[in-house]
């Protein structure tokens, strides 16, 4: 049961873009086109299930185990730059299509602070081992969802009369704050 | 009795009761003729008179020696005034046969091939087809030879008449069937010879019965059937009149014959019946002269060449303030600018309209009703096609099937924002081409 | 050549941060910061100031390290070191300053992702002298802090009725609570983008003429 | 404690710091991809950091899409216009400079005061659209006036003026042929900005047609033709045409030009210039 | 001869055009919108004349002033200003402050629409993206309700009884209202939500108009009677029945008014059924699940946003092409 | 290879320094930190058990709770941290009770995320002293929009009935539980 909440919650009530403000870079700068932003989300979604693994077992094996939480930001940090990195190398080298598919969009996710947020708040909930790998793809599904909803309304947008100041990144914040009031209908589901 | 469909189309008003009870009259011939060179789909023709030259009613004037043409020939005996570029329905100036009407009576006809289809060869009669200058002429103007000999690989099995007429105001078809019924089913078994199908439809809408009556009673004689299909636009359109009578649909790009059919207009059929049986080529149609703008609507048989001025005077003169004066049906027909246009061999009608405040309405947003959605016979998305469009996001158009578009107008008619869609599209299409030619 | 250049624009790199180079408004990078901690102006502040300790440090340091780095490893280097200075300021916070740290919550972490430092880092203090970096990281992390205070001020002032925890609307002003909430957050930061472009390209003209 | 925690930390993180730059070492020599030497390049110069703001999947992506051309190098916003100058250097933008400057002309003459216009034309406002049913003006070679080329131009160099007419600024026209393009009755062409004088005028109509409908249009009364002996200048199909590789500027046709619908053009700025040097 | 001829009208085929037209549409809308405002006048008093007025003023000085501001064709006399006033109201309570109404009339206009570009482009409905602007910022105000017929004379805000709306009834204590004082309106509620007889005598007509698309509301009725009714069946005491489910709240107004906003509904048939089952899930796990005593309005904002990917999905299959024989 | 080398030097030299960096800094700020969270603990125990002199943290299997004493060292009371579910997330608080667990003798909200200014109104003061004094038997109730009249209910946040619910859920749900223990 818990487990379900924390993912219902990750993916609508407490969606990782929308309420949190957390990977606002890409998503933003990928959500253009429908097909691109289907495959950032799920590269993001492999990523965050990836890191949401390796930093839970970090962070108790290592970091509470030698009581040294203050080398938890850099080394969650360092650890989920060397995976993207060694990640992408990877799959380049063995599948085309993975890559075009998901790889190229991997360097993107780096720097993106929904990987490192959900590292943090992971630590900070302290869940459990399967809590944390559950939140890491409720919250990448919960960025696929936003990033794929923006990507359809802004590739409608393409076309609309919008006026000349708020083209581009002021009307995509725009639509989001409006995405997030709708979202906030799901505000409660988990206080059941 | 089932009422054969499709999917999509609209209802527009038909405003067939202005025309539809005047038989067809022959119209006077004009003192001048004007008898351009480009009246059909394909290469254009060259004159092969020259000016001062006596020409007689029935000669060649124009032809070329590519496939896909059909000769023009002289509608009346005269004398070739002048040969130059001139206003053409199609809103281009294209060169033209100017000829003064002479006096004598003399035809230039070709031989006769006799009136038995059992009897006649079919090799005979679709060189005669080609000779007659016959085109379609429901308003597409394709070669009707060409369109008669199909490639080998593409089997043909069913042939089509298309009675419907669907065009709001139009009468002519109807007309035909009613007072020319024999020629128009002579002629439907001719062509049904040239492409050896056992199979012959007339395709006629319910809304016109007596044409039904008449030709099922003839057909009993003759052989052929008659099915209704349901009134609705744009049922005359091949693509659709084949989906609702056989079930088939034309692939995206193809042709009828992809699915093994051809469609032929009955006004066509009347044309190779009069070519095989009496070696006459086409140089006269039925013209329906309708509308709230002139006098008196009515059908009239004309020669090609013949001004809308002088068929507009014969139907009464204009009426009002004319805003609008199209050639062809309201939904399809081409607007003209000037009254000295002539009637060619796809010009169906001469549409009339009072000026209107309606006409001079701009277009608003899309406001996403998807009323053409609904109506779309070829279940495009003209709105978003038209907003597309508009954007001028060509290739975009393109992936949305803007080339699949048959330019119905139903989306047009529909549309509450009024937005020019048939326009954007028909904009959009040239582009493409325009794009395709410069990358080659 | 190089060296009269560096003089002459140092000041144009200190200014350029503040508009032409915004780092919010017109690179759009540290979105996430900017409307996560943006509910009252002081959050802002505090969250500016980290950013330009942070900024200004790593820039620091990157400057003076940043031949002896290998490139392929020049992103986990830059991050350790981006790291480092945000534990700082994370421990500093959370010794003299506990209800900002909480205010701030795992915002202040989520500086070590944030572009702005390692874009920075990476585009100018690997290639230029130190003090032109701390210049132009000084510079651009102030033009941060501004924006997050304007942005921070009128969600206060519209969601709160205060500035800086003092009132200013009066009582017969019904706070919008909308503002304080992700919603208002986006709409004001994209208001306030529309607003930059338009004054922009009223500018724009007005030179043109 | 403290010495502990200190030991501690270094080793572990010297561990992490280890292991994965053990990985990222072996990755790089195991699984190393080749690539277009340029992409390489451009990718060194941009800042790395992935961002996401260019609209790309993160730098190599914004790099290979700079070495195909299809984003500006000014495309990456972290890195600002140091990234693009180093990023057009790289691309090596030599482009070919053309010996004479190529300029867009508009070839008619025929505005709101000129052209009689006949017939109303309703429906969308562009030039490609009403070319369709032929626009309102009664003569069917003339500018259509809606200002296609004007929407087309990347470079603002051309506006509507009162009459009608697209009128070209010279100085800011490029010659790169996209008001060519976007006219749906070539009214657009491209010039070399050697040749000064021009004809006006597209309509092929004969005389008396162009008299009726437009006062300055080309009338094919030949005078042109008479005046001018070098023979640069002819009337084909109604309509007079300068042939510039017999005569640059054949300034006796446009004398007795009726309609002066031959003149001489504008000149090109800083073009005179050149042509002393060379 | 052509000399004397006056100037023909040039334009592209068809020449035809139906006489539907967005203003007769939206007029029809607004016109069918007046029951409901009527009884709604006549059940809460005349403070809700007040609101309306209001509403109608700013929603079209805000209008005008953004359109004159961005040199657009003066769009006004579309009325669909007029629509998005009306429903704006009809969704809020009866007693919500008159500063609120002016200010979610503002952001209904100009952030539900004008900033996507007008009439035509807008994403959500601008009327609920006003009300979902005033629920966040005006949380209490937007959950105060009162008995209607009571203080129906006054215009003051003190002079009603306060209570709850059925649905939080339901939420908060276990009480299932009568369906057939839901049905017409005797009930606590929005101004303009309480009757669901006569918003559905205008749908009706709508519907037989084609002015709005029946599939939709047709197929969230059935999704929340049919999900509505399993979750009856397995728990009556924790679970309303399903005629409760439909005749209470804003489903009504939303389902025949809202979700059927042509510009934010999809265009193809599929599609509005897909929109209409989604917007019927998300009411019944936002009512028996979530936070909200009412989902309808957030169920059919979140469908908005989806309504550019559901298009997608439900192309049409282009005459002549896959599939077709 | 040479190259390669380096990378792995320079990448292990860093993380070290900035481990030793780090635990340095850390080693300063620790007892600061320490200091504050022992405060503000502290602070919120004082806070809902009024009148004492003293507290001792106890752990009874996954319960943690201050024993509250006064200057004589008479217990006279407790103070239980509890945490729940509220609208939008977590809720943390402390409840003081009276030693025989029948009273609650405050409440202070320690973290929340509601809804500022509607379910976020939890952590005002007014909200938090409705709870001084009320019983606990049977159980902790509320009410909305009108006075309480029993002495187990509390009134409801306008508005906010469910961050409000979540409180007191909250609370008797760490009550009953707590009573098992002792």
């Amino acid at each position: 049961m818990e487990v379900i909440l924390i993912f219902i919650s990750a993916v609508l009530v407490n969606n990782f873009v929308l309420s949190y403000f957390l990977g606002i870079c890409p998503f933003i700068g990928v959500s253009e086109r429908i097909e691109s932003s289907v495959s950032m989300g799920f590269a993001v979604t492999f990523v965050l299930t990836l890191s949401a693994a390796i930093t839970w077992l970090i962070n108790n094996y290592i970091l509470i185990a030698f009581n040294v939480p203050f080398l938890q930001y850099v080394s969650f940090i360092i650890v989920i730059a060397a995976l993207v990195q060694f990640v992408e190398m990877f799959i380049r080298k063995t599948s085309k299509t993975l890559y075009d598919a998901l790889g190229i969009y991997l360097p993107l996710i780096t720097t993106n602070c929904a990987i490192l947020g959900l590292a943090l708040f992971g630590a900070l909930r302290a869940y459990s081992f399967i809590e944390n790998i559950v939140f890491g793809i409720g919250a990448g599904l919960g960025f696929t969802l936003a990033l794929v909803i923006m990507a359809g309304i802004r590739e409608e947008l393409d076309l609309a009369d919008v006026p000349e100041p708020l083209k581009g990144a002021a009307i995509t914040l725009i639509i989001a704050g409006l995405l997030a009031l709708a979202f906030m209908g799901f505000a409660g589901l988990i206080s059941v | 009795m089932k009422l054969f469909s499709f999917k999509g189309g609209v209802h527009p008003p038909e405003m067939k009761e202005l025309a539809e009870d005047s038989p067809i009259r022959k119209a006077e011939i004009p003192k001048n003729l004007t008898v351009p060179l480009v009246q059909h789909i394909g290469v254009p023709c060259k004159a092969t008179v020259e000016v001062g030259q006596q020409v007689r009613e029935g000669q060649v004037i124009g032809e070329t020696q590519a496939f896909v043409t059909a000769p023009v020939h002289a509608p009346v005996s005269g004398k070739v005034k002048k040969i130059e570029n001139v206003l053409h329905p199609l809103g281009i100036k294209a060169p033209a046969v100017l000829l003064e009407v002479g006096e004598g009576e003399e035809k230039e006809y070709m031989e006769p091939l006799g009136d038995d289809p059992a009897k006649l060869d079919s090799k005979q009669m679709l060189e005669r087809v080609q000779q007659a200058g016959i085109v379609g002429m429901g308003g597409a103007t394709f070669p009707a030879h060409v369109k008669f000999a199909p490639p080998k690989e593409k089997k043909i099995d069913t042939f089509i008449i298309n009675g419907c007429e669907c065009e709001p105001y139009l009468t002519a078809d109807y007309r035909v069937m009613i007072e020319w019924g024999d020629d128009v089913l002579l002629g439907a078994q001719m062509i049904s010879k040239i492409l050896g199908v056992e199979r012959t439809i007339v395709g006629i809408e319910e809304n016109k019965p007596e044409a039904i009556e008449n030709l099922r009673q003839l057909t009993g004689n003759v052989g052929g059937e008659v099915q209704v299909v349901e009134t609705k636009y744009p049922q005359g359109a091949e693509k659709m009149l084949i989906k609702a009578l056989l079930g088939r649909e034309v692939p995206s790009g193809g042709l009828p014959m992809d699915v093994g059919v051809v469609v032929s207009n009955v006004g066509t059929a009347v044309a190779v019946c009069e070519a095989v049986r009496d070696g006459k080529p086409l140089i006269e149609r039925v013209v329906t002269v309708t509308g709230n703008g002139v006098g008196k609507p009515g059908n009239f048989l004309a020669r090609i060449g013949t001004s809308v001025q002088s068929l507009v005077d014969q139907a009464g003169g204009t009426v009002g303030t004319v805003g609008k004066l199209i050639m062809g049906g309201p939904m399809m027909g081409l607007a003209q600018s000037s009254f000295d246009t002539p009637v060619i061999k796809g010009t169906s009608g001469i549409l009339i309209m009072q000026e209107q405040g309606e006409m001079h309405e701009t277009h608003l947003p899309c406001i996403k009703c998807s009323f053409c959605v609904q109506a779309c016979p070829v279940y495009l998305i003209p709105s978003r096609l038209s907003i597309i469009a508009e954007a001028q996001n060509w290739k975009k158009a393109e992936e949305f099937g803007v080339n699949d578009c048959i330019e119905c107008g139903c989306c047009n008619y529909v549309c509450p924002s009024k937005r020019p869609i048939v326009q954007f599209i028909k904009t959009t299409k040239m582009k493409l081409r325009k794009l395709k030619a410069m990358e080659k | 050549m190089a060296a009269k250049d560096d003089r002459k624009s140092v000041g144009v790199e200190f200014v350029k941060g503040f508009w032409k180079e915004n780092p919010i408004l017109v690179m759009l990078l540290g979105m996430c910061p900017t409307l996560a901690v943006t509910t009252s102006v002081i959050n802002g502040l505090t969250m500016g100031l980290a950013v330009v300790f942070v900024l200004t440090c790593s820039s620091l340091i990157v400057s003076i390290v940043r031949n002896i780095i290998p490139k392929q490893v020049r992103i986990p280097v830059f991050i350790v070191i981006i790291a480092t200075f945000v534990t700082m300021v994370d421990l500093f916070l959370k010794a003299f300053l506990l209800d900002l740290s909480k205010a701030l919550g795992p915002f202040i972490p989520l500086i070590v992702v944030n572009c702005i430092i390692l874009g920075r880092a990476e585009a100018f203090a690997s290639k230029k002298g130190v003090f032109l970096s701390v210049v132009d990281a000084l510079g651009v992390s102030f033009g941060f802090t501004i924006t997050l205070i304007i942005l921070g001020g009128i969600r206060e002032v519209l969601g709160m009725r205060t500035f800086f925890g003092h009132p200013v609307l009066g009582e017969g002003f019904e706070p919008w609570i909308v503002m304080l909430l992700p919603p208002g957050a986006f709409i004001t930061l994209g208001l306030l983008l529309g607003v930059k472009n338009s004054i922009d390209k009223r500018l724009k003209e007005k030179r043109s003429r | 404690m403290g010495i502990a925690v200190l030991i501690i930390s270094v080793a572990s993180m010297g561990g992490i710091g280890l292991i994965l730059s053990l990985i990222l070492v072996v990755a790089d020599k195991k699984l190393a991809v080749k690539e277009d030497p340029r992409v390489e390049r451009a990718l060194a110069a941009l800042p790395g950091i992935n961002c996401g703001a260019c609209g790309f999947a993160g730098c190599s992506g914004f790099a290979a899409a700079v070495a195909e051309g299809k984003i500006s190098v000014s495309g990456c916003r972290p890195g600002g216009q140091e990234v693009a100058a180093q990023l057009a250097q790289i691309l090596g933008g030599e482009e070919a400079e053309a010996e004479t400057p190529k300029k867009a002309r508009v070839f008619c003459s025929g505005g709101l005061k000129e052209a009689v216009r006949d017939k109303v034309y309703v429906g969308v406002r562009t030039c490609e659209a009403a070319h369709i049913v032929g626009g309102d003006k009664a003569c069917l070679y003339s500018c259509i006036g809606y200002g296609d080329c004007v929407d087309a131009c990347p470079f603002d160099a051309m506006y509507m003026d009162e009459n009608g007419l697209p009128v070209v600024i010279l100085e800011k026209c490029t010659g790169c042929g996209e008001c060519v393009k976007a006219c749906p009755r070539n009214i657009m062409g491209l010039t070399d900005a050697d040749e000064t004088i021009h004809v006006y005028c597209r309509s092929q109509d004969k005389g008396p047609v162009v008299r009726k409908i437009c006062s300055a249009g080309c009338i094919a009364c030949k005078l042109c033709e008479k005046d001018d002996d070098t023979g640069a200048v002819m009337v084909v199909d109604n309509l007079a045409v300068i042939d510039y590789s017999v005569h640059k500027d054949p300034l006796k046709a446009i004398e007795r030009c009726p309609t002066k619908v031959i003149r001489v053009s504008e000149p090109v700025p800083g073009f005179e210039k050149e042509k002393a040097r060379n | 001869m052509g000399e004397e001829a006056q100037a023909l009208i040039l334009s592209t085929s068809p020449h035809a055009k139906s006489t539907d037209s967005v203003r007769k549409i939206m007029g029809i809308v607004n016109l069918m919108l007046l029951p409901a405002v009527a009884f709604s006048i006549y059940q809460f008093g005349l403070y809700v004349l007040a609101m309306y007025a209001v509403s109608i003023a700013t929603c079209l000085a805000t209008e005008y002033l953004v359109v004159r501001w961005r040199k657009r064709p003066f769009s006004l006399n579309d009325g669909s200003a007029l629509v998005t006033a009306l429903l704006l109201v009809m969704v809020l309570p009866p007693r919500f402050p008159l500063y609120g109404v002016i200010l979610g009339a503002v952001v209904a206009i100009v952030i539900g629409k004008q900033i996507f570009g007008g009439i035509g482009y807008n994403i959500f409905n601008p009327a609920l993206i006003g009300r979902a602007f005033l629920a966040a910022a005006y949380p209490v105000w937007i959950t105060s309700w009162i008995t209607p017929r009571i203080g129906v004379d006054g215009i003051s805000m003190t002079d009603a009884v306060s209570t709850a709306t059925p649905l939080a009834q339901m939420k908060f204590d276990g009480v299932v209202a009568a369906a057939a004082d839901l049905f017409l309106g005797f009930i606590g509620g929005s101004i303009g939500e309480t009757s669901a007889l006569l918003l559905l005598i205008g749908a009706i007509y709508l519907i037989v108009k084609k002015y709005i698309k029946w599939r939709i509301p047709l197929s969230i009725f059935l999704t929340v009677a049919v999900l509505g009714g399993i979750f009856h069946l397995i728990n009556p005491a924790r679970f309303p029945n399903p005629l409760f489910h439909l005749f209470a709240g804003g489903l009504m107004i939303g389902a025949l008014y809202m979700a059927t906003d042509m510009v934010t509904s999809p265009i193809t048939k599929k599609g509005c059924v897909y929109f209409g089952i989604g917007i019927g899930l998300l009411v019944i796990v936002i009512r028996l699940f979530g936070g909200l005593s009412e989902g309808a309005m957030y169920a059919i904002l979140f469908m908005n946003a989806l309504v550019p990917l559901i298009n997608r999905a439900t192309k049409p299959r282009i005459f002549g092409t896959g599939a077709g024989e | 290879m040479n190259r390669r080398l380096k990378m792995l030097l320079i990448m292990t030299l860093f993380a070290c320094i900035s481990g030793g960096v780090l635990s340095l800094v850390y080693l300063i700020s620790a007892p600061l930190i320490e200091a504050n969270m022992l405060e503000e603990e502290r602070r919120s125990i004082l806070n809902v058990v009024p009148g004492i002199d003293s507290y001792e943290e106890r752990i009874e299997g996954e319960m943690k709770y201050f024993e509250c004493k006064d200057a004589s060292g008479f217990v006279v009371g407790y103070a239980l941290p509890a945490k729940g579910n509220g609208y939008q997330g977590v809720i943390k608080l402390m409840v003081g009770l009276t030693p025989d667990l029948s009273e609650i003798t405050g409440i202070s909200i320690l973290e929340q995320v509601e809804t500022p200014g509607l379910g976020g109104r939890i952590s005002e003061q007014v909200f938090q002293d409705q709870f001084q004094g009320i019983k606990t038997e049977p159980a902790v109730g509320y009410v909305k929009n009108q006075a309480p009249d029993k002495d187990t209910d509390i009134q409801a946040v306008t508005g906010a009935t469910i961050s409000s619910r979540s409180v007191v859920t909250i609370i008797n749900r760490n009550i009953v539980k707590f009573r098992e223990i002792l």
